[in-house]
């Protein structure tokens, strides 16, 4: 699904909510196996940015283009998106949850969800409705959407919140064999996140 | 015994309650056996209660 | 002293439980002996003058109104138990008995309405013993729904135990106000059962018929409590396998 | 395909859970109903003449009620973001969640209808009609909800809101399924015409419905 010709470009982007311009002006492209860090204040209109580009929110000016990927398909269709919410039902058994998104998104119906869940170490667990969870392994769980289904464009809002060290270098892993498949990462952090020498965008700072 | 002109009431009221109870105690034994698989798969994986992890052995 | 000894020690699941195992085949054997003793002298009671074969209804009929009412006083109980000793088994036996004394008072209710359709004419009339147990009803559905949307014992067993005092002090009120709203409406071609003194040939099945129906009650509320105890340790494990990891 | 299904199935499966709302819309209506004779009085003639408007209320209250947290605890979770996020258009994504709500809520609804109706003196053949009345309007009564819940979500306001935004559009319903119900009970007028604008505007709000929830769902993102 991902080729080495995918690229995300964004160009001229600006969003407003409530009448506030969270920001605008902005511009960066980002190709296959390239990881941009956006960095920046509270405030700075990270998180919105993530969400522009996922078309969750619309943007009042400029335009989100992702080429290089499948033609008919938008964006916001071929990114995963990581927010701050890790859409689990506490009802559902782990693997239920994993097995509904992983459907859902579009994974071959015959695709098999176990080694996502090895992957994450919530294997074990599987059988064990969500609501016993902790928030960490909340948070592994969702991330395990992301090995689950593969799209080339990774969209992840602090992505290490809750996570152990462990668990953290784990996510670091994943993203590098991500990068390393031709896959794209737009990442929103504080801290570092576990990539070599990665761009970085920092907002906030030209307005 | 005989059960006159309203045979079929008494007996469709003791056709419920028997149906009533016979599935009250299908569901219930059905329910012990599921908890019954459950507990032995946990105590398989060597999972132990906080009462036993805590105090150690308990009788 | 040995009463408390009794309390104390059924106070620790692991014993009750080990105690309902042992309980278990003897309750049995004599539920189901007294049961076919009832029915046996059920099939030989006499007709009534007036209701004629139907009165065999009543047989189930009222020792199913008894249990009804006697499951809310039994949940009523172990929410003092829940609320003010925090024993720990209240809440079990009160999760248990809601399901059983909902059923029971369902039975109550289909088998008055078949006792009613060849006595009034019609399958429901609003008379204020059916209306006040049909209120009843609503109120076992309410506390299994309060116990179906919160899986946690220890959130909903408060909850749960307010709901069961406020309905047993309700449940006197209820009934007095039906049977005021039914006097000022109830149009008189209701024929009124009972009445004259119940004659032993009856009496005696029928009492039968409720001890019978009451050890199966309590029959269901062991192996009920029993599967509570069970699920509540599952939960408490699956607790430590989340946490293991 | 595969996903609608997912979908379709993973809502159901939520709803029979432990915390979910299947049988808590049925449960409602039967306590509205139960509640009715006690205001009106116990004459059973009056109660089955009013019955299948009782009836109809009733479902029309537990229908509307029940739908409160359909979008809403999808975007409490961040569920909501997701199912956006798919291939699939959210028109197909909000009809589906609705088709499960409708199977786990207004089917057993429809179920304990007859029961409900020995207990207003509703006549046993009528029952059937009534039933049958029921199975047509409440998808238009499900569907026109949908709207009212996706708006919900954006104004952060559930319950009574949403009943209030979405009362006065089901007044067709409850019009044509409260007529075609009579028609069946005391006649004289056939039960055909009114049934089948009830089917008419099921349909009609099987199509509407999503497009308008879809519309207010991607409106409250903003």
């Amino acid at each position: 699904m991902t080729s080495d010709s995918t690229r995300l470009v964004c160009e001229n982007l600006a969003c407003e909510r409530g009448g506030r311009l969270v920001f605008s002006g902005i511009n960066f492209a980002v190709k296959a196996g390239e990881a941009l860090i956006l960095t920046g204040r509270n405030g700075a209109g990270k998180s919105t940015l993530l969400r522009v580009v996922a078309g969750l929110l619309r943007a009042s000016a400029g335009r989100i283009k992702l080429t290089g990927g499948i033609d008919e398909m938008g964006t916001a269709e071929q990114a995963h998106y990581q927010g701050h919410l890790d859409a689990i039902k506490p009802s559902l058994t782990v693997a239920e949850n994993l097995q509904f998104w992983a459907r859902f998104l579009g994974a071959p119906a015959d695709a098999s969800i176990e080694p996502a869940l090895e992957a994450v170490d919530l294997a074990a667990l599987a059988d064990l409705p969500a609501a016993y969870l902790s928030a960490g392994q909340k948070r592994r769980l969702s991330i395990a959407r992301l090995l689950a289904v593969k799209r080339p464009l990774w969209l992840l809002d602090e992505p290490t919140s809750a996570l152990d060290t462990q668990s953290q270098g784990r996510l670091a892993a994943f993203m590098r064999q991500h990068l390393a498949g031709g896959g794209l990462i737009l990442a929103a952090t504080h801290g570092p996140i576990g990539l070599d020498a990665p761009r970085e965008l920092k907002m906030g700072a030209a307005g | 015994m005989t059960l006159g002109p309203h045979a079929s009431f008494i007996v469709a009221a003791y056709i419920v309650t028997v149906v009533v109870v016979i599935s009250m105690i299908a569901w219930i034994l059905r329910d012990y056996a599921a908890q019954r698989r459950i507990l032995g798969d946990l105590e398989q994986r060597g999972i132990k209660r906080r009462s036993q992890a805590s105090r150690g052995d308990e009788t | 002293m040995a009463l408390i000894d009794i309390f104390n020690n059924l106070a620790n699941p692991t014993r009750f439980l080990a105690l309902t195992n042992r309980v278990l085949p003897w309750l049995t054997a004599l539920t189901v002996i007294v049961l076919v003793y009832g029915l046996y002298r059920v099939a030989y009671a006499p007709d009534d003058y007036q209701q004629g074969a139907t009165v065999k209804i009543m047989f189930l009929h009222v020792p199913a109104a008894w249990l009804a009412m006697m499951g809310w006083g039994l949940m009523a109980v172990a929410a003092f138990g829940t609320l003010v000793w925090r024993h720990p088994l209240a809440d079990v036996a009160a999760r248990a008995a809601a399901p059983i004394g909902a059923a029971f008072t369902f039975i109550c209710l289909v088998t008055g309405s078949l006792w009613g359709r060849p006595m009034w004419g019609t399958y429901w009339v609003w008379d204020a013993r059916l209306t006040s147990v049909l209120v009843l009803f609503l109120l076992y559905l309410g506390m299994l729904a309060l116990y179906w949307t919160a899986e946690d014992p220890n959130r909903s067993a408060r909850a749960a135990a307010i709901l069961a005092l406020v309905g047993a002090i309700n449940i006197p009120i209820i009934k007095f106000s039906v049977d005021w709203w039914n006097t000022l409406h109830q149009p008189a071609s209701v024929i009124r059962m009972g009445g004259s003194a119940i004659d032993p040939s009856i009496l005696v099945p029928l009492l039968i018929m409720a001890l019978a129906f009451t050890l199966l009650f309590l029959l269901l509320l062991l192996l009920n409590m029993r599967n509570e105890i069970l699920r509540r340790r599952v939960r408490s494990m699956r607790m430590m396998q989340a946490a293991s990891i | 395909m595969n996903a609608l299904l997912a979908l379709l199935l993973r809502d159901m499966r939520l709803a029979t859970r432990v915390g979910g709302g299947a049988l808590m819309g049925a449960l409602f209506y039967f306590v509205v109903v139960s509640m009715i004779p006690f205001a009106i009085g116990p004459d059973l003639n009056l109660l089955a003449r009013i019955g299948p408007a009782v009836l109809w209320i009733g479902a029309l209250l537990a229908s509307l009620l029940a739908l409160d947290r359909l979008f809403a605890s999808d975007h409490d979770d961040g569920s909501l973001d997701l199912l956006t996020m798919s291939t699939l258009p959210l028109e197909l994504t909000v009809a589906a969640k609705a088709i499960a709500h409708w199977l786990t809520t207004a089917l057993p609804l429809i179920v304990i209808t007859p029961v409900l109706g020995l207990m207003l003196n509703v006549d046993m053949s009528a029952m059937g009609f009534v039933a049958l009345s029921l199975v047509a309007g409440t998808p238009a009564l499900t569907f026109i909800g949908l709207i009212g819940a996706a708006l919900s979500v954006t104004l952060r306001r559930g319950g009574l809101l949403m009943a209030i935004l979405v009362l006065p559009l089901t007044v067709p319903v409850l019009i044509f399924g409260v007529a075609a119900a009579n028609a069946a009970i005391v006649g004289p007028a056939p039960f055909g015409p009114p049934f089948t604008i009830l089917c008419a505007l099921s349909l009609a709000s099987f199509v509407l419905g999503p497009f308008a929830a879809a519309a207010a769902l991607r409106q409250g993102q903003e």
